[in-house]
C-alpha cells in the first residue's frame, strides 16, 4: 500500500482458461455459482446485516455461500458491506487483486453503491461508489438492506455466472422498481418463468 | 473588545458553574500554558479525561478538556483558547495518555499543534492529507465565542470548588514558568534513531514505515487488519511480535472515518439525526437518545414521559441486541462457532420487535426532539414481555455453554488487566470500567431520562480482567431486561403522547448556546455536545465514542501478551469501529 | 432512586491443591455440558427462513422500511397528493429527492402534458404560492442509492403523500436502476391493479 | 472394495489398492465436507446446505469443482518451488498412511507387521508439509501458523504414540490385523475397556494432531487470518482441505482399531461396522468443533507436556507391571 491515490482502481485481467469447451465452461460455471465463497470483509453497518445473512434465520449455507474465508486467496466473492472511504481504498484493491479468478464483487448497501448517506458537498474522505475502485457486478441496495436483499444479490450472482436463476421468487416479490424501460430488458426471455433477470 | 474579554476570562481562571444549562457541570477558563499543570491537578483528584474538543471560534480555537468523576457527580470542562495564527497547545498525553488519541485527531481536524505531543501522526485522516483540516471553518464562517455562549450565562463559581482553588494556585504562579513554545513543523517528526539502528523498510505504508524504529533481528511486524477476522471491522494492529508474544501494538484507526463532526456542521439539526443511527450501529438509539437529550437541553424542550419511557425501553431492547452481538462475536473470536447462531437467534427476535416501531433493523433513526417519531402499537408490551422472557430463559443455556466451559474460562481469566488507574488515565467507561471494580454508570451517576425511577443494579466485577468484562455484559442483559420490564408496566400509565405538541418541524433553530449530554452505551459512555450559534445547522458536534477511548488502552493493556489474548483483549472491549472513527 | 451498583467478585479458580482439583473436575465436566447444549440444539427444531419459498412476511417485516413511494389521491389513485411544498426535498439529509414542477398559466386548468402527471391538485393547496399558476408534479425521482432510509421526508410531508414500500428484496446489476421514477411507478401500479 | 488378499502379484495389488484408495478418500473427502456442513448447520439449528441438490448434497462436489477451476495463485516473493511441493507433500503420504489399515476381513492394502509403526512415522510428513507451506509463501500469518503447527504435532506425537505402545504391550503386535483379531465383537470385549484413558488421551491427540477445534491454533481463524494456508487458492488450498478430512479418517480408523475392535462387532462382523465406528468417531470430532472455543496456543502445549504426557507415561507404565504380572 505505496502512496498513491485512493481513486486507483484494481487490475482486473485474468489468464484464459486451460479448457474452453462450452459444456465444460456450463458444468465449472454451475459449480462457481453454487460454490460462492464470501470473503470476511465487513466495513460498516451492513457488515452486521451480512452476518445476520450467513446466520440461523437466513442461513446463507443453504446456498453453498456460508464458507467464510478469512483470507482473500480463498474466497470467490467480495461482499462490499459498507462506507470505502479513502484510507481504506487501497486495502479493498489490494483484497481484490489478492482474490483468484474469477472473482465477483457485491457492493452491499448504499454507502457502497454511491456513497450513500454520506455523499454531500465537500465530502474529504469516502469513495463514492465502490465501482470506481473494482467491477462491481451486483448491487444491493438500502441502508442497510434486509439479509434477504442480501441472498437476492447472490441469486443474482449466481444468475449471472449461470444465465438463469435458480430459486423461485419470493411471495409479494417486485419485478421491476425501476420502470418499464428497465422491466423492458428484464422480461423472461426463454419462457421459462424463472429464467431472466427479473431478480431485481 | 470581545476578544479581550475572552482573554481576560481565562487569565482571571475563572470557573462558571452552569450544569443545568448545558450539562457540562463547571467550566474552568485558564491560560493554556498552564494546561498541563492544571490537567495533573485533575488526575491527582481523581478526574476521567473524557474527550478534548477543538472549537474554532474567531477568537481563536478553543481547547475544551472535558473531565469526569466517577464518584461525585461532577463533571468539568476547561476550556483555553489560542488564536489562530499560534493555534498552539501543550499536549497533555504525558499526563493522561489517553489524551494522545484526542490530541492526534485534533491535529488531524484543525490547524493546530500540540506541543511535546508523543507521537504527532495522523490519526483518523490518511497521512497524505496532512495538510487538510477539514473543520477548519471559513474565515466568514466563524462566529464569536460570545455569540455561541451570551456573557450573562457566566455564573461565577464562588464556591470552595476544588478548581477554583486549583485555579487559583496556578494563579499565584508566574505565567513565565509556563512558557509555551510554539512550533509549526512539530508534526509527522520522526523519532531520533541512528540511522544504523533503523530498520530500513522498503514497503509497506506510512504506518507500517512509522512503526518501524528499531532494529532487532529476532522481531516480527504483524498488521493485523484492516482487513482481519478479529478485529471486528477495519481496525488495523501494527503489532511487533518476539515469538507469539506482542511487545508493542499500535492501533492505527480512520480506515472507516466517516465524517459524523463534518456533517454535523453541513446538515441541518433534523438532517443529522439519521447519522446518529450510524455512528454505533449495533446501539444507535443510545446516541439517538444522546444528541437528542443534547438539543433538547440547548431548545429547552421538555419530553413527555410516555415518550421517556419508549426511549428507555427501546434503548434497553438495543442494548440487549448489542449485547448478544458481542457476546457472539467475542466468542467467534475465541473460536467458537456456534454462539454467534444462538446469540442472533435472539437477537433477531429483538431486532424484529425493535423494527416495527423504528422502521429499520439496525440504523435506527427512531428518536426526535421532543419525543419518539412515532408511539408503540398495541401489541407491543405484551410482544415484548414474551420476547425478553424467552431471552432471560436462554441465559441459563449461555451460561452453561459458554460461561462454565473450562476453555472459555481459560482465555478469559486474567487476560487483559485493567485497573481502575488504567481506566481514570485513558478515559474508559463502560464495561470496561465497570469490570475494573469501579461503579461508574451514566445511567446511575447522573441519571438521565426516567432511569431513576427504575429499579435495577448495576453489575460491576472487581476482577480487572476480560472474565469480568465478560461477566459484566452479561449480567448486564439480565439488567436490562428487568428494566424493560418495570418500564412496560409504567408505559401503561403514562398517556401525555409520544412525542410534544408542538414538535420542532423542518426548519427547527434551537437558540444560540452549548449542550452536551452523555448517556450509558453498551460500550460505555456517549457524550455529544453541541455548539449552535443560533443558525439552521449545528455550529459544532463533537461526538464523544465511548470505544475510542477504550481502544486507546488496549496498547498498555497487549503489551507482553500472547497473540491470542491480544485477540481476546480486543474482543473484551467491545469495539464497534465506525463508532470509533467517526 | 433505586439505581445501584453491586459489585460482586469475578469467579476465580480456586487455590489449593482441592481447590485445582475441584476446579479441573468441575471444567471437564463444564466440556460435557457444553456437547449436551450443542447436542440438544442438534435434535431442536430449526428456525431458518427458507428464503426464497418462505419469506418472514407478514409479522416479521411489519414496519420495515424499504425505499419510498408516491401516494395517490384516494378518488384519483394515479395522481399523487403531493401539494409540491417541497419539504422533503428540503429535509432529505442526503439529496435523494428530486422534484420537478410543471407551471401552468392559470386559465387553463386541464391538462395538456403527457398522461402520467395527472390532475393537478385542486383541492387543498395550502403551502405552493399560488401566484404564478397552478403546478404539478411533473417529476418526482427518488435516487435510492443515496438513500439513508431516516424517514424525515415521510414524517414532514404535510399531506401525507409519502409512504416506505414494502419492496424489500432488491438487488440491481446496473446502478442506474436504483434512481426510480416514483411518479411513474405510481401510475403503473394502478395500471396493474385496474 | 474388493477382497485384495486374493490379488497374488504384490504390485498389481498395489496400483489397485491406491486407485480403490484415491477413490475411496475423495469420496470420504466429499462425504465429510458435507457431513461437517450439516452437522454445523444442524446444531446452529439452520439446515446447513440444502438448494443444491436434494438437501443439498452436491454441494461439496460444486466446492471440488470450483476450486479446480480456480486461478492458482503464488504471492509475489514466495519460494515457488516449496510453496507448490506443500500440498503435494502434504496430500501424498495419506495414500501410505490408508495402506496398512484393515477396513474388514483381508481389506487392507498391505499386510505388514510394523503397520502401527508405519502409520505413525508417515503422519509425522504432514508437519513438513505444513512447515514448507508457511514458510514457502512468504507471508508472517503463514509463517506463524507453521511455528504453531509444527510444535504442536511434535509435542502430540508423544503421548500418542505412548498410548499405541500401551495398546501394542497389552497385544504384542505392531500389525493392525491382528489387534483387530485379539479384540472381540462385543463392546466389552474391545480394548477400550481395558485402556479407557489411553483411549480419551488418543483421541484428544489425535484431534489435536489433525488440528481440529478447540486444537486449530495453526490455522486459527480468527487469531491468523487462516494459518499456514493463507496464501493458497484453488487446488492448493484443496489439498490441504482435502489432507485434512483424510487425516481426520485415518486417525479415527486407528482408534477404531486400536480400541473399538476394528470390522469386528456384534451380529454381523464387516467392514460395515469399521464404517460406523469411524463415522461415529469423526462425528464426534466434528461436535466438538462446533461446541467449544479455541485453545490458546500455549495451553495446547501445556495440556500435552504437563498433563497428557505424565498421563500416558503413567497409563504405559502401568500396562507393562499389569502386563507383567498377569
Amino acid at each position: 500500500m505505496a502512496p498513491q491515490n485512493p481513486l486507483t482502481p484494481a487490475v482486473t485481467t485474468v489468464d484464459s482458461a486451460m479448457i474452453a469447451s462450452a459444456p465444460v465452461q456450463k458444468v465449472v460455471d454451475l459449480c462457481r455459482a453454487m460454490s460462492l465463497w464470501p470473503m470476511t470483509f465487513g466495513l460498516a453497518c451492513c457488515a452486521i446485516e451480512m452476518m445476520a445473512a450467513g446466520m440461523a434465520r437466513f442461513d446463507m449455507a443453504r446456498f453453498g455461500a456460508e464458507v467464510f474465508r478469512p483470507s482473500p486467496r480463498q474466497s470467490d466473492l467480495m461482499i462490499v458491506a459498507g462506507t470505502v472511504s479513502k484510507k481504506m481504498a487501497p486495502a479493498v484493491v489490494r483484497l481484490y487483486e489478492q482474490m483468484p479468478a474469477p472473482k465477483w464483487v457485491m457492493a452491499l448497501g448504499n454507502c457502497a453503491i454511491s456513497g450513500g448517506p454520506f455523499k454531500f458537498k465537500g465530502q474529504y474522505g469516502i469513495i463514492e461508489g465502490v465501482d470506481q475502485l473494482v467491477p462491481v457486478d451486483v448491487y444491493v441496495p438500502g441502508c442497510p438492506p434486509r439479509p434477504e436483499g442480501l441472498l437476492e444479490g447472490l441469486f443474482q450472482i449466481q444468475e449471472k455466472i449461470t444465465g438463469r436463476r435458480w430459486w423461485p421468487l419470493p411471495e409479494g416479490f417486485e419485478p421491476s422498481p425501476a420502470g418499464p424501460d428497465s422491466a423492458e430488458v428484464r422480461k423472461p426471455a426463454s419462457g421459462e418463468p424463472e429464467t431472466g433477470k427479473e431478480g431485481s | 473588545m470581545r476578544e479581550d474579554l475572552i482573554f481576560s476570562y481565562e487569565r482571571e481562571n475563572r470557573a462558571v458553574v452552569d450544569d443545568h444549562v448545558s450539562g457540562q457541570g463547571c467550566s474552568v477558563y485558564m491560560d493554556r500554558t498552564r494546561l498541563a499543570d492544571a490537567a495533573a491537578m485533575m488526575l491527582e483528584a481523581g478526574y476521567a479525561l473524557d474527550d478534548i474538543t477543538l472549537l474554532d471560534v474567531s477568537e481563536g480555537i478553543q481547547g475544551q478538556y472535558r473531565f469526569t468523576h466517577w464518584d461525585k457527580q461532577d463533571r468539568v470542562t476547561i476550556r483555553t483558547i489560542a488564536p489562530h495564527d499560534e493555534a498552539c497547545f501543550p499536549s497533555i498525553a504525558g499526563v493522561y495518555p489517553g489524551a494522545d488519541w484526542h490530541e492526534r485527531e485534533n491535529m488531524d481536524f484543525y490547524p493546530v499543534n500540540y506541543e511535546d505531543h508523543p507521537n504527532p501522526t495522523p490519526l483518523l485522516l490518511p497521512d497524505d492529507m496532512a495538510e487538510e483540516h477539514p473543520l477548519e471553518k471559513r474565515e466568514k464562517d466563524r462566529v464569536s465565542y460570545f455569540d455561541i455562549v451570551p456573557g450573562q450565562k457566566f455564573i461565577e463559581c464562588d464556591s470552595d470548588h476544588m478548581l477554583c482553588s486549583c485555579a487559583l494556585n496556578l494563579h499565584s504562579a508566574k505565567k513565565d514558568e509556563f512558557p509555551l513554545r510554539c512550533i509549526p513543523e512539530l508534526r509527522f517528526k520522526q523519532p531520533d534513531m541512528p540511522a544504523n539502528m533503523r530498520l530500513e523498510v522498503e514497503d509497506g505504508d506510512f504506518y507500517s514505515k512509522h512503526f518501524e524504529t528499531t532494529y532487532s533481528d529476532d522481531r516480527l511486524v504483524l498488521n493485523m487488519g484492516p482487513q482481519h477476522p478479529s478485529t471486528h471491522g477495519v481496525l488495523r494492529v501494527v503489532l511487533e511480535l518476539d515469538g507469539e508474544y506482542v511487545i508493542r501494538a499500535e492501533p492505527v484507526l480512520g480506515y472507516i472515518h466517516r465524517m459524523h463532526e463534518k456533517m454535523g456542521e453541513v446538515k441541518t439539526f433534523h438532517q443529522y439525526l439519521p447519522n446518529m443511527g450510524r455512528v454505533d450501529y449495533l446501539h444507535a438509539l443510545a446516541w439517538n437518545h444522546a444528541y437528542c437529550l443534547a438539543v433538547e437541553k440547548l431548545a429547552d424542550i421538555e419530553v413527555p414521559r410516555r415518550a421517556e419511557l419508549i426511549r428507555v425501553i427501546t434503548n434497553e431492547l438495543n442494548r440487549l441486541s448489542s449485547h448478544l452481538l458481542w457476546w457472539g462475536a467475542y466468542l467467534l473470536d475465541l473460536g467458537a462457532f456456534t454462539p454467534i447462531m444462538y446469540a442472533f437467534e435472539d437477537r433477531e427476535r429483538i431486532m424484529d420487535l425493535l423494527q416495527v416501531i423504528t422502521g429499520s433493523r439496525l440504523t435506527y433513526c427512531y428518536f426526535v426532539f421532543g419525543g419518539v417519531t412515532c408511539d408503540v402499537p398495541g401489541d407491543f408490551a405484551e410482544r415484548t414481555r414474551s420476547i425478553v422472557h424467552t431471552l432471560r430463559d436462554r441465559l441459563p443455556m449461555f451460561t452453561a455453554l459458554v460461561t462454565e466451559n473450562l476453555i472459555l474460562r481459560k482465555r478469559v481469566e486474567d487476560i487483559g488487566v485493567i485497573d481502575p488507574s488504567m481506566c481514570r488515565r485513558y478515559g474508559a467507561t463502560g464495561p470496561v470500567l465497570r469490570g475494573a471494580g469501579v461503579a461508574y454508570d451514566v445511567r446511575m451517576n447522573s441519571p438521565y431520562s426516567v432511569y431513576d425511577e427504575l429499579d435495577f443494579e448495576i453489575p460491576v466485577y472487581d476482577g480487572h480482567d476480560a472474565m469480568s468484562r465478560y461477566m459484566v455484559r452479561m449480567d448486564e442483559m439480565a439488567e436490562s431486561i428487568k428494566i424493560i420490564e418495570q418500564a412496560l408496566d409504567l408505559l401503561d400509565g403514562a398517556d401525555d403522547g409520544h412525542i410534544i405538541k408542538k414538535a420542532p418541524n423542518a426548519g427547527f433553530t434551537p437558540p444560540s448556546g452549548e449542550a452536551y449530554a452523555a448517556v450509558e452505551g453498551a460500550r460505555g459512555k456517549i457524550g455529544v455536545y453541541v455548539a449552535s450559534d443560533g443558525g439552521k445547522k449545528p455550529y459544532r458536534v463533537k461526538l464523544r465514542a465511548p470505544g475510542f477511548s477504550n481502544l486507546s488502552l488496549f496498547a498498555e493493556c497487549a503489551q507482553g501478551t500472547l497473540l491470542a489474548d491480544a485477540v481476546s483483549i480486543l474482543g473484551s472491549l467491545d469495539l464497534v469501529i465506525p463508532e470509533i472513527d467517526r | 432512586m433505586t439505581i445501584k451498583a453491586n459489585i460482586k467478585q469475578t469467579p476465580k479458580p480456586e487455590a489449593g491443591f482441592l481447590g485445582t482439583l475441584r476446579d479441573t473436575a468441575k471444567g471437564l465436566w463444564s466440556l460435557v455440558v457444553g456437547l449436551g447444549v450443542t447436542g440438544k440444539y442438534f435434535t431442536d427444531k430449526q428456525v431458518t427462513v427458507h428464503y426464497p419459498r418462505q419469506t418472514v412476511k407478514p409479522v416479521s417485516l411489519t414496519g420495515y422500511r424499504g425505499h419510498i413511494e408516491l401516494v395517490g389521491k384516494p378518488k384519483n389513485p394515479g395522481t399523487a397528493r403531493c401539494i409540491l411544498c417541497m419539504k422533503c426535498m428540503r429535509i432529505c439529509p442526503s439529496g435523494c429527492i428530486s422534484i420537478k414542477a410543471n407551471v401552468e398559466k392559470p386559465p387553463k386548468p386541464p391538462q395538456t402534458e403527457e398522461p402520467k402527471e395527472g390532475q393537478a391538485p385542486l383541492t387543498k393547496r395550502p403551502e405552493p404560492a399560488p401566484k404564478k399558476g397552478k403546478k404539478s408534479l411533473a417529476k418526482f425521482e427518488l435516487d435510492y442509492s443515496l438513500c439513508s432510509l431516516c424517514s424525515l421526508c415521510v414524517t414532514h410531508c404535510p399531506v401525507h403523500s409519502l409512504r416506505h414500500s414494502e419492496h424489500v428484496y432488491w438487488a440491481e446489476m446496473d446502478k442506474k436502476n436504483l434512481k426510480l421514477d416514483l411518479l411513474a411507478r405510481l401510475k403503473r401500479s394502478v395500471e396493474e391493479k385496474s | 472394495m474388493m477382497n485384495f488378499a486374493a490379488i497374488p502379484e504384490p504390485a498389481l495389488r498395489l496400483v489397485l489398492c491406491i486407485v480403490a484408495l484415491a477413490v475411496f478418500i475423495g469420496l470420504n473427502g466429499l462425504l465429510l465436507v458435507y457431513m461437517e456442513r450439516k452437522i454445523a448447520g444442524h446444531i446452529q439449528r439452520r439446515p446447513g446446505p440444502f438448494e443444491v441438490g436434494p438437501h443439498g448434497v452436491l454441494t461439496p462436489v460444486a466446492d471440488a469443482l470450483k476450486l479446480v477451476g480456480k486461478q492458482l495463485v503464488a504471492p509475489e516473493g514466495a519460494d515457488k518451488w516449496l510453496f507448490w511441493t506443500a500440498p503435494i507433500l502434504s496430500f501424498m503420504p495419506i495414500f501410505v498412511l490408508f495402506l496398512p489399515i484393515e477396513f474388514g476381513p483381508n481389506l487392507f492394502g498391505v499386510e505388514t507387521n510394523l503397520g502401527l509403526l508405519l502409520i505413525l512415522a508417515f503422519a509425522g510428513f504432514n508437519v513438513l508439509a505444513l512447515c514448507l507451506a508457511g514458510w514457502g509463501s512468504n507471508n508472517k500469518w503463514g509463517l506463524l501458523g507453521a511455528a504453531r503447527a509444527v510444535s504442536q504435532s511434535v509435542a502430540y506425537e508423544i503421548p500418542l504414540l505412548l498410548t499405541v505402545l500401551a495398546v501394542a504391550f497389552m497385544t504384542g503386535t505392531l500389525d493392525l490385523g491382528e489387534i483387530t483379531a485379539m479384540q472381540g465383537a462385543w463392546p466389552w470385549q474391545w480394548n477400550v475397556v481395558t485402556q479407557p484413558l489411553a483411549f480419551v488421551i488418543f483421541f484428544t491427540c489425535a484431534v489435536a494432531e489433525t488440528n481440529r477445534a478447540p486444537f486449530d491454533v495453526p490455522e486459527a481463524e480468527s487469531e491468523l487470518t487462516a494459518g499456514f494456508h493463507t496464501e493458497y487458492s484453488g487446488m492448493g488450498f484443496g489439498l490441504f482441505f482435502l489432507a485434512e478430512y483424510a487425516e481426520m479418517i485415518v486417525v479415527c480408523s486407528v482408534a477404531t482399531i486400536l480400541f473399538l475392535g476394528g470390522w469386528k462387532g456384534p451380529f454381523i462382523s464387516g467392514p460395515w461396522w469399521f464404517l460406523v465406528k469411524m463415522y461415529a468417531l469423526l462425528t464426534i470430532m466434528m461436535w466438538f468443533r462446533w461446541t467449544y472455543p479455541r485453545v490458546r496456543f500455549d495451553q495446547v502445549l501445556n495440556i500435552c507436556w504437563k498433563w497428557f504426557i505424565p498421563l500416558a507415561l503413567a497409563n504405559l507404565l502401568l500396562t507393562a507391571v499389569l502386563v507383567k504380572v498377569f
